[in-house]
């Protein structure tokens, strides 16, 4: 039990001290996690919406596949980036393995499918209501799309938060792709790994703790955001 | 794009026959006003019309031509519940109108919207004003259009009587400038006032299509004697 | 887990991996009747559980540190058990002529002078903490190149090894490691029988004093068949690609 | 590039073969996970439902928290429940460490904020269309949380396979407080963890793909329930 | 329950004043109408004495007492756009019969939908119901309530004639019952068929509050003149 006690000081030692090692890896972490949810978002958003706009045969097996790819495991994830981007991997040409780049790619590839999952559900409802009055109006594809996305925004920033949640939480996919390297691919969650299998439990939890902070905070941030948005724009 | 003209249109959903071997002509020139008891179908039939739905039997020939994308841009709908998007009123005008032509409209949009009395709730978010305001919006974003033929699903069942006097005069309106309305009411008098001709539809078939007066005068089926009266007949 | 015929031996990935309990667990317990439950973790980790009390049985390669657990009371007492030696492989073109090194320190001496990229576990396991023991003796301190030449991967051996792998990197593993590995590439051992790189294993029972529920009867009965000459020959049987993984070597203590 | 192909053919013959150890790993793996997934659903779905339709000070700082513990590290997650459960912890005496009944622990966990949070934001949508009718007949809290997570089962469907998905891929928790224990606690992701540490990246794969499947079938099965259901019900 | 009284009653969101000092009393017998121009509060007055949503200011009193879940329990309201629940015409009625009474109601369902005709629709969707059928439905769960005040906001605005009839009717039984409504309707033939008392709204504020007979022959305000006249006044 004194573990616990014992991490929540180390995590408020590390915070205050500004621990220039600890910073590095915090950064590294939002970094790499923030461009995989930007991507993913680029990706999923009009994928999801797409599905949850869109009726064609098949379109039901798609959305099952979506969905399914919501549990693909990130270690299955790395293998399959590590395979494509090692030396030997049909891309091993770009150098990226071992480097934030990779671990964009696996994170993207894991999350986008959440992102699209949820996104089509979501974009299904409010599509139930619109339809009618887009295809009189003669909407395009690409128009209904937007107006979707955009009506269902604030909807769509929780599926966002879920997708973020998800990466910067992850280890599997990242620990193979970027190798938990100190000072060029160690992020939160890998040096919490580390530190775990050093049987250093206090300070693992410590990183977890500031990891959830910042968890936090980005969920904070994105929430004052969409609260001033609401107070000026419209639910 | 008219004469419109159905042939043994049919629509079914899960068993339930909606619209029952219905065949009519509507011409170029006149307000048609489609009446009938609730549930009778009036609805389904605008959407089937407008192609917002297949039918399940049967055609529909807009001057010969099967409906499609491009007949369906030249026409517009006012749905029994307006449609409103999670915006503004203006952005919902602006919508409706950037579909049409691309550009700022802005004094387009404030004249529409001073038109149906909405300038001043320009701001306002489209999904929390008032019933009747709500039609009103409905009803501008419409004929920002400019369409060709306008279908009115009960456009004036939430308006004040002021407001049912300018959609009346818009329908006149409308009228004189060529385009083809096509107005779904139960207020009798209101029918009266504007119809050239009328459909009169009970369970999804169609009992009667004659001339205003006509109908108004010496109804030919029973049930829309009877409905005229307000004898309850479904 | 709290059945009286089986107990929880917490280990180290490396003897896992090698598929060493694979080939002597089933005839323990084809013998005795006991279960034993691996629990295949790093080094660290493994002596932090067992200080918890969430195992009956240690086995693991970090003699200093099995010492000080024993000497803080966690566990009963530690017996050599085996022991491998640790090599260093790398790519056949071998950039920091490796191949012509004497002893190990010269061997990393010459990784440094190159900079050549090696990775290390960084995790404190007992192949790190023999790792960083080289280095010292070879008077460099590679971790002011970290991030640079000097990678550290901060996980087990089978990762680091994939890791050395995928960017063409030496790295230090363990034999019996190295031997069961699958993802070898095209990599070849370029540092091998040096003693300085000799890796002994040790096993612990964890003390009953400290935590009262350990199964001492079937833990203890595990040590002394694993010590025993049955189980001694065992380990010397395990081959794999017909080497063997392990040198039994109880009773040297 | 060939592991690729090797890997599909291994997979392809351990699922012919039905081999018992992969049975049994896959068995052990939907037990976990779906235990998890409708824990999760009893504590989440009320919870998100609560939270979607009470306005009470303080509710937005307690959505922000069920947001951001979204991105609560798998990793962390197990190290808590290491904690508590270990013998030196408060709830050694339950024995329940390195058992199934752990890995379920830390499981749901990790997905009932994701169940929660994405709970929320749906019955918040249903709740703004309710609630005047609810407010005015008087329905009790209990009641409008029925109703309200009734009435939006089919999209609460979505969140349930999105926490299905996360659990089934979910590595870090369930090896630390499983230990990956051969016929006991291990599952499927730990045994890829485990084959990739081994270097068999083929056959770490053909697990992964093997999970894939698994996925598959649980989403479809649950889609095909779905559907039947829409058909005899309502949307 | 009744008299209700209000005193000074405000309303505002987001700085718009949608009602405006308004105070009224409302007694137990007859039947009150709520008249005014799209977007004069109606809706919103409706909702805040139904105690839906808090005044921003003034009081409203129940026989003397503040509005509570008690009060609001013994009374129905029914909304100008129906809220119907995602489940069937059944389950509908049977949602909000349980709020009141345990057990199987089944009997009590069928005879109250078959008394606003939607008997053999009861297995429907209620959302796909047409706009009247709704309406309809929204009439007979509120009924089923057996409220001791019953709200009704433009109740009557999609239905056909022969449901105008009926609801007309049924608010001349509830009258004579001892229930009171509170009735919004743009129809000024429907008010002067059923109502006793009118309360005329204009932007927020009560303009006239009078018998009916001196409201339709004599409006006190030229307002009030206007709207009957079907004059734009807002
Ligand atoms: N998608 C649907 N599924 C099942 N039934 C439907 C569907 N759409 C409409 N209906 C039914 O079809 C019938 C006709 O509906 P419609 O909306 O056309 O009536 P309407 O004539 O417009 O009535 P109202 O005057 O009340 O608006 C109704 O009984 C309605 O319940
Ligand atoms: N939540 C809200 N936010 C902003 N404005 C609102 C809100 N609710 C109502 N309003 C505005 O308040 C005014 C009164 O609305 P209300 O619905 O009471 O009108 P009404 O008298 O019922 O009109 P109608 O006859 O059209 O139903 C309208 O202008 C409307 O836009
Ligand atoms: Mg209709
Ligand atoms: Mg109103």
């Amino acid at each position: 039990m004194q573990d616990f006690a014992e991490s929540f000081a180390i995590a408020f030692t590390l915070v205050v001290q500004l621990d220039p090692d600890l910073m590095e890896i915090v950064g590294l972490s939002l970094k790499v996690s923030l461009s995989a949810v930007a991507v993913s978002a680029l990706i999923g958003l009009p994928l999801g919406a797409a599905l949850g706009m869109a009726r064609f045969p098949g379109r039901s097996v798609f959305i099952v596949l979506v969905n399914a790819l919501m549990g693909m495991p990130p270690v299955v994830v790395g293998l399959l980036v590590y395979l494509m981007l090692s030396n030997a991997g049909p891309f091993g040409w770009m150098r990226l393995l071992y480097s934030p780049g990779a671990m964009i790619i696996a994170q993207t590839i894991l999350i986008t499918p959440i992102i699209a999952a949820l996104t089509r559900d979501i974009v299904e409802r409010l599509h139930e209501e619109y339809a009618d009055y887009f295809r009189s109006l003669g909407v395009s594809s690409a128009g209904c799309l937007g107006a979707l996305l955009w009506d269902a925004r604030y909807s769509l920033l929780t599926v966002g938060l879920a997708g973020f949640g998800r990466a910067i939480a992850e280890v599997g996919a990242v620990m193979i792709v970027g190798g938990n390297i100190d000072h060029l691919t160690r992020v939160m969650t890998t040096a919490i790994a580390l530190e775990t299998s050093k049987g250093d439990l206090a300070l693992a939890l410590a990183l977890g703790v500031i990891l959830l902070a910042l968890a936090l905070t980005v969920n904070a941030s994105v929430m004052l955001l969409r609260g001033t948005a609401v107070r000026t724009a419209y639910a | 794009m008219l004469p419109l003209v159905t042939k043994n249109l049919g629509f079914k959903v899960n068993g339930a026959i909606l619209i029952n071997d219905l065949s009519m002509t509507l011409d170029a020139d006149g307000v048609s006003v489609v009446m009938g008891p609730n549930g009778a179908g009036k609805s389904v039939l605008l959407r089937l019309l407008h192609g917002l739905m297949e039918p399940t039997s049967g055609t529909i020939r807009w001057a010969g031509q099967a409906p499609d994308e491009w007949l369906r841009r030249r026409q517009a709908m006012m749905f029994q519940r307006p449609i409103l998007l999670r915006r503004s009123v203006r952005a919902n005008m602006d919508f409706a109108l950037r579909q049409r032509a691309r550009g700022n409209q802005r004094e387009k949009i404030d004249a529409l919207l001073g038109h149906v009395g909405l300038k001043d709730l320009a701001e306002r978010p489209a999904r929390r004003l008032s019933g009747g305001e709500q039609q009103r919006l409905a009803l501008a974003r419409a004929l920002a259009l400019e369409p060709e033929v306008l279908f009115m699903d009960e456009p004036a069942a939430s308006l004040d009587p002021a407001s049912t006097v300018t959609i009346e005069t818009v329908v006149r309106e409308l009228k004189e400038s060529g385009t083809k309305v096509v107005f779904v009411t139960h207020d009798v008098a209101q029918a009266r006032r504007i119809a050239d001709d009328i459909v009169f539809l009970h369970r999804g078939r169609l009992l009667e299509q004659s001339d205003a007066v006509t109908f108004f005068e010496q109804p030919s089926s029973s049930e829309a004697r009877q409905y005229l009266d307000g004898k309850i007949i479904i | 887990a709290a059945d009286d015929d089986s107990i929880i031996l917490q280990s180290t990935t490396s003897t896992l991996n090698s598929g060493l309990y694979d080939f002597l667990l089933p005839e323990f317990t084809a013998k005795t009747g006991i279960t034993v439950n691996v629990v295949a973790v790093g080094t660290g980790q493994a002596i932090k559980n067992a200080v918890n009390g969430d195992g009956d049985v240690l086995l693991v390669h970090a003699k200093p540190a099995e010492e000080k657990f024993v000497a803080d009371g966690f566990g009963v007492e530690r017996f050599d058990v085996m022991y491998n030696d640790f090599i260093v492989v790398g790519l056949p073109s071998d950039p920091a002529g490796l191949r012509e090194a004497k002893t190990a320190t010269d061997a990393l001496t010459r990784i440094a002078k190159a900079d050549a990229l090696f990775a290390s576990r960084g995790d404190n396991s007992g192949t790190h903490k023999k790792e960083m023991s080289l280095w010292k003796s070879a008077g460099i301190d590679p971790t002011t190149a970290s991030g640079e030449w000097y990678r550290e991967t901060g996980s087990g051996m089978g990762a680091t090894l994939n890791a050395a792998v995928g960017m063409g990197a030496y790295t230090m593993t363990d034999r019996a490691t190295w031997i069961s590995f699958k993802n070898k590439g095209d990599y070849i051992i370029v540092l091998e029988g040096d003693d300085a790189l000799f890796n002994q294993y040790g096993i612990t029972l964890v003390n009953p004093q400290k935590h009262p529920h350990v199964n001492v009867k079937a833990g203890q009965a595990f040590i002394d068949w694993i010590l025993s000459d049955e189980g001694q020959a065992k380990i010397a049987a395990y081959t794999l690609d017909g080497q063997q993984l392990f040198f039994p070597n109880a009773g040297t203590k």
